[in-house]
């Protein structure tokens, strides 16, 4: 295939080992980085997950797996501060590491410029730079887990004082300086990132492709880029302020006087809530950044093995918009018993609730896109189905914290967990499985084997709602996250049980991934052959070479059409790609 | 097939995870150079006379109680015929460590470090410096927890749980005090004998050394014992009415005021004319203080092998002696290592509203006349019954009096306390 | 395997149904509510409980029947060629946006109530003095009751640190929470009522109990290593042995006598 | 497909140092300092235990031993090397007294003809052993060892007390407070007194500590005094010039135990032609009615940890 790079490679010269494989400008090379890495990290972050399914199944029984490196010397229990280390650590791990890098990094380093038949990013250079900047990040972070005190343990909130007073606790010691490091140069990375993707949609896509012919994924990874692009500077200000807090005595998140373990009481003159208001003007809109990728690959895959054209397309797209312009004002619904203003909590729930609307219009097009197809159950298919159905859920248990009083009592508890793990794990990571069986062959020019990942499916599907769904009751009793230790109150042991029946699906659920690395990993070199566009697919990525050489396409692509056109009547066949020309135009 | 590989080989590692022993006093152990044999053996007559952590021995000798210790003992939520186990493992052992030593996992970072059980020694007690506390009040340190430092209040535990954990924080109390005791003993009395031969620690031969042992141990036990008798109680004649006219109460609290700055009771040079705790600050307490001399000790001896390293005429004897030394350097180094950072001690900023020992008019009263065992704070009242005293109880109730007035005067609100270990806490 | 797939996705609604149906018989439920304001929060919540539960069903069955129906194996009609509906758009934007709208409008009053009114002296604007002042710190929840001149900060308070809390029942009390050191959260399940402490924030909190009894004060708030160790219990007495415990709490601090000591607990 | 096999190598290769990390940290038993029970060993000691019955703590009255004679004990020590010099200190509390009187260091003190003061040498009788006191000792009305606060440090600085004896804890130092700070004591009670100029505090002492304890005042850190208590009056302290006497000791042979402050006990010093063991033990024997004259005993720098 570096063959017919030659024709191509007239800004990424393919010189030399290093420089193709590792150093690569090449987009997908890039994205392939990506997609490693983060599933190296996805491994660890599970990892870390068993750990905290563990502590609470067997409350100080001594810790089998991870062992000592969580456990203290007393007989391999978990310490009390090494389980908020893994819960810390878990969620960073899992949000930072995996879901926005392989979500942004990954896909969108692979599919947009296929998707727009550029052939490259806009500036490979900045492209290559993206990646490299996550391994600082990735260094700093698993270095953490070694220094004294541990890794951070403020919760990947981080929430001062406890995170800024570095006595306060082991892992504001060391761990939080070294976390706060590792996300800034996250931050860099996507940063990096998301203005390469702007760049390149807006000024490289192939004749004819307009904005309203882009394909959902890449409106996504548009939005996602924007939304990027204008949080991360505010979550990158607060990280210094919050170093300079921990390491230069200034004072921004600090109330005059605040000690805590008798450490020196600080000068102060600051305010706890001023982090988490930063902190959320983020995450917030971060948290659209973990989903809203996910819902374009989840378009595309529905569209395609519903043989039928998406519904509603433009609507997709306002809404998508929608939830970009909104996703900047209810970052205050994270903050409702925070102390902040009650009168600010009403209009944060409005805006709230109102950001609810266009995730409930996605979905009502996606089923009206099912609505008369013709539904082939392919592996990535079945995926993106789970995505809606499990979307469902996660969508409308986001309705109860958006209730302000209802939250009161939520708030913290595992209803919260329960639904931010049906919006990530069984959405978006769902999604990503669905894409990586999508764009597989496309990638590696072979076809994953299908059987296998309809077991992988099936298995995940189960055991993932075995997992999270109890935690919305866990969540009605009051059940409170972070807790090491919560059958110390009377009120909730006779949950015990059903957290360890959890514990073992998760450790299955863990367990059967197994099944995917070894299918992904086997079929790089087992997979059968396929073609350029196995999937009958009308998307431009699919008319390109598989795997596509430097460049990407061997012809120059036209664009006559939106991705979406399955059974039209123009055509006989049930495909029509972007690049085949009109019937009449033929003659 | 990597995470197959990952998941065994785990597994097979690291699956079995066997019970935690009991950490020997290093400390002492090196300061006196107790042989390894000696070490060996006294861990043995340990394990003989007070078990393991999972199997706890009550002797009669030591009149602990043995089902309360198994209550308290072994791994966390283990349950035997229905009855919880594992009680210390389950609230205690992340900072007090398993051999009540101080050194949990999570000791290290708090201040102040946890209490090390292993002298036998506590500050917050109704008893005479040189007594033990009484069962009571260690119960009140768990009902009431210690404000101003990580210790939680275990109240709402049952009341036989916590009896339990008081009995076995006893337990590991004169585990330590014998193992300290055991030390000197070999330290004193065994060694080589005459014809150069060593001496083994082994009661099990020796019946003579049976007695001793069960000597020292009853001595230990006897403390504990007395000590419910020696609650040290207020001269009832001269303890203040309880329906004192605000006068009356300001006349006292002025007369505490007096003998706060004055010579006699000279609190003020350790709390500071403004009593927010910035006096005197550069004594140690005991459990540190031990460590600092250990380390000054090695520190000399390092200095005295390197200068003496660099002189060239040396007779062999000499040399002979130098060679012991560096072993003896090293042994220190290592015990040296395990420390944690040594801390002074801070005297109590007395403007806050809560007090560390219990908030009773009583517990002031304790402290100031017993003063705090194991710290710098001396005592003022008599040091044992009928022992001369350097304050009458009056002056003591007077001191009380202005104790707890003070937080509630200015400058008290912004309770802007000065800590001047800042480069000890981390 | 015919349309197993979509009998796999039928599983979503029925198990979903069946878990809320089955919980409250392990009582794994909302727990007792004891507090005067807290029927509403819990009606608010099975008002949306409600809702959301036919949505959620409604949406699943519809996916389930399109799965089934639809299934390329089993259909033979060709694939419906259409773009979308802009009618249906409108119906399927409007509906939710007015549902949504109204749930944060209902919302608003138990809101308020909850964090918006503190009680007051009748006639005035000033709110009734505080029956206590919580201080969470690691890792516990102290209490300092006003003493006899019920007022804050003298001398006569009585402080507690043994993680009991006493109040009354049935009346307003007002708690004044603070934090000596980092965040933590007032929790209390049984009054639905939750509030972090925020160091440095003056911060009050108010409720009214219906029954006596014990409950667990939770901390809600990741405070560090011993955040498990927060544990609490709140016992509501009537007036009269509010009163008494506090004259006894009050005698004890002012204990001068090991005699005494006999006479407690 | 190169394409993919460096991806994959390098992946499987990260996965591979990632489990490894795992498993390393994992596996890692809590390094630990000292030996650990051996279970056969302490359950062979427990059944030897369970056979003995405890006759509680009164020691078992020893048969009164004849005593052949008394002699004495004199010496004198010698300090062998340069003698560091004395350091003053530091008065971080109450300059403006303690000021006055410039305060040395007295760990090791030399007179200028090279005698070392404040050396210990004491009696060491076996356990159980009772040593004939000389009646001399025992006299009714014994007069009580007085330790004085004294211009800010300890007068004296090493003494020794005879059970028998109280020792009387005073303060004259006016308007200077200092508390006494005994809690390195191991047989006897603790104790950590306020010492006022008016009111001195005696203390009774019942049992024998097995070397010299470090006496401490809290609020100046740097007085110290070292006090040896016993249950036989034959101690010593070497005296400003380094010399020392102990009379009317039973004759016969007796362990002697030499020792200093600055390196607890004075080892391998030759003293009357024997050299002291690594716990400063010796062998000396009394002759009856007469002295033994141990001469210049000489104390190298080095035997001081100089």
């Amino acid at each position: 295939m570096s063959t017919n790079s030659g024709d191509h490679a007239d800004h990424t010269h393919a010189s030399g080992f290093l420089r193709t494989y590792v150093f690569s400008l090449d987009h997908k090379i890039i994205g392939m980085q990506f997609l490693f890495s983060t599933l190296i990290w996805f491994f660890i972050g599970g990892m870390l997950a068993l750990g905290i399914r563990w502590q609470l199944a067997y409350p100080w029984a001594p810790m089998p797996l991870i062992g000592n490196l969580l456990a203290g010397p007393e007989g391999g229990q978990i310490a009390p501060e090494n389980y908020t280390m893994l819960v810390t650590m878990h969620a960073t791990v899992m949000i930072f590491f995996v879901i926005i890098p392989i979500l942004a990094g990954a896909f969108g380093n692979f599919l947009i410029p296929l998707m727009i038949g550029a052939e490259d990013m806009a500036v490979p250079v900045l492209n290559m730079l993206s990646y490299w900047f996550m391994w600082p990040a990735f260094g700093i972070i698993g270095l953490s887990f070694f220094v004294e005190g541990g890794a951070a343990q403020g919760g990947w909130t981080s929430y001062p004082p406890l995170s800024v007073i570095t006595a306060a606790a082991p892992g504001s010691l060391n761990g939080q300086t070294l976390w706060l490091i590792g996300v800034t140069f996250v931050g860099i990375a996507s940063m990096m990132g998301s203005i390469n993707y702007m760049t390149t949609i807006i000024q490289m896509r192939a004749p004819g492709m307009t904005m309203f012919r882009l394909p959902m994924t890449v409106w996504a990874m548009f939005i996602t880029a924007l939304l990027q692009a204008f949080a991360l500077p505010v979550l990158t200000a607060a990280g210094f302020m919050q170093l300079g807090d921990r390491m230069l005595g200034t004072g921004f998140f600090l109330a005059e006087g605040a000690t805590a373990n008798n450490s020196p009481m600080a000068s102060g003159g600051g305010q706890p809530l001023l982090w988490q208001h930063l902190f959320w003007f983020y995450s917030h809109p971060a948290v659209y950044i973990m989903i809203l990728p996910a819902m374009g690959m989840v378009s595309d895959i529905i569209s395609c093995f519903a043989r039928k054209p998406l519904f509603g397309y433009k609507p997709m797209v306002y809404s998508i918009s929608g939830i970009a312009g909104l996703g900047f004002i209810v970052w205050g619904h994270h903050m409702f018993v925070s102390g902040m203003n009650p009168a600010l909590g009403m209009t944060f729930m409005v805006s709230t609730m109102m950001i609810a609307l266009p995730s409930a219009i996605k979905t009502f097009n996606w089923m009206g896109t099912l609505w008369g197809g013709q539904i082939q159950y392919t592996t990535p298919m079945l995926f993106a189905l789970s995505f809606v159905s499990m979307f469902i859920i996660g969508g409308l248990s986001g309705i109860f914290m958006a209730a302000t009083p209802v939250d009161i009592f939520i708030h913290d508890t595992y209803f919260i967990v329960a639904h931010f793990h049906y919006v990530l794990f069984s959405g978006t990571a769902m999604a990503v499985f669905g894409g990586i069986y999508y764009w597989y062959p496309k990638m590696f020019g072979r076809m994953m084997n299908d059987s296998w990942g309809k077991i992988h499916f099936t298995l995940t599907f189960i055991l993932l709602n075995c997992v999270f769904y109890p935690m919305h009751i866990l969540g009605m009793t009051g059940f409170p996250r972070r807790l090491a230790d919560p059958y110390q109150y009377e009120t909730f042991q006779n949950l015990l049980p059903l957290n360890q029946f959890m514990s073992l699906c998760a450790l299955l659920l863990v367990a059967s991934q197994i099944i995917f690395f070894v299918n992904f990993f086997g079929s790089m070199f087992f997979g059968a052959r396929s073609g350029r566009n196995p999937w009958h697919s009308n998307g431009l990525e699919w008319q390109a070479p598989s795997p596509p050489g430097h460049g990407n396409f061997d012809f120059q692509p036209v664009i006559h059409r939106g991705p979406y056109e399955y059974n039209s009547p123009e055509v006989e066949g049930d495909y029509y790609p972007q690049t085949q020309p009109p019937p009449e135009i033929k003659e | 097939m990597l995470a197959i590989a990952a998941a065994i080989t785990l597994a097979v590692g690291c699956s079995q995870s066997e019970p935690p022993p009991f950490r020997l006093n290093m400390v002492e152990m090196v300061s006196q150079e107790t042989s390894d044999d000696y070490q060996q053996e006294i861990a043995d007559v340990l394990g003989a006379l007070f078990g393991t952590p999972d199997e706890p021995v009550a002797l009669e000798e030591t009149g602990l109680d043995a089902n309360m210790l198994a209550r308290s003992a072994g791994p966390a939520w283990s349950d035997e015929k229905g009855v919880q186990r594992g009680l210390y493992r389950k609230h205690c052992v992340h900072c007090h460590g398993i051999s009540g030593d101080g050194r949990g996992p999570t000791g290290r970072f708090l201040n102040p470090y946890p209490r090390d059980y292993r002298q036998g020694v506590f500050k917050f007690k109704g008893t005479y410096t040189a007594n033990r506390p009484t069962t009571d009040d260690l119960h009140a340190i768990l009902n009431n927890g210690i404000p101003g430092t990580a210790m939680p209040a275990f109240s709402l535990l049952p009341n036989s749980s916590v009896e339990s954990l008081v009995e076995y924080v006893k337990y590991l109390s004169m585990r330590g005090q014998l193992e300290t005791a055991l030390i000197s003993y070999v330290y004193d009395e065994l060694g080589e004998d005459d014809d150069g031969g060593r001496i083994p620690l082994d009661p099990a031969a020796d019946p003579e050394q049976r007695e001793i042992v069960l000597e020292l141990l009853a001595e230990i036990v006897e403390d504990w014992e007395a000590a419910e008798q020696r609650t040290i109680a207020p001269d009832e004649s001269q303890i203040p009415s309880d329906d004192r006219t605000p006068e009356e109460i300001v006349a006292s609290v002025a007369k505490g005021q007096q003998l706060y700055h004055g010579k006699e009771a000279n609190c003020y040079t350790c709390h500071g004319p403004t009593a927010l705790g910035d006096g005197q600050q550069n004594e140690w307490d005991e459990w540190q203080k031990v460590q600092q001399k250990f380390l000054e000790e090695t520190n000399r001896l390092a200095k005295s092998i390197q200068e003496r390293a660099s002189q060239d005429d040396q007779d062999e004897s000499s040399e002979a002696r130098l060679e012991e030394d560096k072993q003896t350097l090293a042994k220190r180094q290592e015990v040296v290592d395990t420390f944690y950072p040594i801390r002074h001690a801070i005297p109590r900023n007395l403007r806050q509203a809560f007090y560390r020992g219990g908030q009773r008019r009583l517990d002031i009263f304790w402290r100031i006349s017993a003063g705090i065992a194991g710290t710098p704070m001396p005592g003022s009242g008599p040091a044992s019954p009928g022992a001369t005293a350097n304050l009458s109880d009056e002056e003591i109730w007077n001191l009380v009096d202005y104790v707890m007035s003070l937080p509630y005067e200015p400058p008290s609100r912004s309770q802007e306390a000065i800590v001047p270990n800042k480069d000890e806490i981390f | 395997m015919n349309r197993f797939w979509g009998f796999l996705f039928f599983l979503v609604p029925v198990g979903g149904v069946a878990t809320f149906a089955a919980a409250p018989y392990f009582n794994i439920w909302l727990p007792r509510d004891i507090s005067e304001h807290g029927h509403a929060i819990d009606h608010l919540f099975f008002f949306i409980l409600w809702l959301t539960g036919v949505v959620f069903i409604v949406t699943e069955l519809v996916l389930f029947y399109f799965m089934w129906k639809y299934d390329a194996k089993a259909n033979k009609k060709p694939a419906k060629f259409t773009h979308g509906s802009h009618s249906l758009e409108v119906v399927w934007t409007i509906v939710p946006a007015v549902t949504l709208l109204f749930i944060a409008i209902y919302q608003m009053d138990a809101w308020a109530s909850a964090k918006m009114r503190p009680p007051l002296i009748p006639g005035t604007e000033e709110m009734i003095s505080p029956t206590v002042e919580v201080t969470g710190r690691q890792f516990n929840w102290d209490f300092r009751y006003p003493g006899p001149d019920n007022e804050l900060y003298t001398q006569d308070d009585i402080f507690r640190t043994d993680g009991k809390l006493y109040l009354p029942v049935g009346e307003k009390v007002l708690l004044r929470i603070t934090s000596a050191d980092v965040l933590h959260s007032f929790f209390l399940p049984n009054m639905r009522i939750k509030q972090d402490v925020v160091p440095g924030m003056e911060q009050s909190m108010w409720f009214k109990a219906k029954e006596k009894g014990g409950y667990d004060i939770v901390c809600a708030e990741l405070c560090g290593w011993g955040h498990y160790k927060m544990k609490g219990r709140v016992f509501f007495l009537s007036r009269a042995e509010f009163d008494e415990k506090l004259e006894a709490m009050r005698l004890e601090q002012n204990t001068m006598r090991v005699a005494a000591l006999d006479e407690e607990d | 497909m190169n394409l993919v096999t460096l991806p994959t190598g390098c992946c499987i290769r990260f996965a591979a140092l990632g489990l490894a990390l795992l498993v390393v940290a994992g596996c890692q038993r809590a390094e630990q300092l000292g030996p650990v029970a051996e279970a056969s060993s302490a359950e062979r000691i427990r059944e030897a235990f369970g056979a003995t019955v405890i006759e509680g703590v009164e020691e078992d009255a020893s048969t009164e031993t004849v005593v052949a004679g008394w002699g004495s004990l004199r010496g004198r020590f010698v300090f062998e090397g340069q003698p560091p010099p004395a350091e003053s200190i530091s008065i971080t509390k109450d300059p403006e007294y303690c000021g006055k009187h410039d305060l040395k260091e007295e760990t090791v003190t030399v007179s200028a003809d090279g005698g070392l003061a404040n050396a210990f040498v004491f009696l060491n009788p076996k356990r159980g052993e009772t040593v004939a006191v000389h009646p001399d000792y025992d006299q009714p009305g014994i007069k009580p060892i007085i330790l004085n606060n004294q211009g800010c440090r300890f007068e004296p600085h090493a003494l020794v007390v005879y059970t028998a004896q109280p020792l009387e804890i005073r303060n004259s130092d006016p308007g200077v407070g200092h508390n006494t700070n005994g809690q390195t004591l191991g047989k006897n009670a603790k104790f950590n007194d306020m010492v006022s100029n008016q009111a001195p505090v005696t203390k009774k002492f019942g049992k024998s500590e097995s070397q010299p304890a470090e006496i401490a005042c809290s609020i100046h850190p740097w007085m110290k005094a070292y006090v040896l208590i016993r249950e036989n009056p034959y101690m010593v302290v070497s005296t400003a010039d380094g010399s020392f006497e102990i009379k009317n000791m039973p004759a016969g042979e007796h362990e002697f135990i030499f020792w200093h402050e600055a390196v607890k006990s004075l080892r391998g010093i030759s003293v009357g032609g024997a050299e002291t063991s690594n716990k400063g033990k010796v062998k000396l024997t009394i002759p009856a009615d007469g002295e033994l004259d141990l001469g210049e005993i000489n104390v190298p720098s080095a035997a001081l940890g100089g």
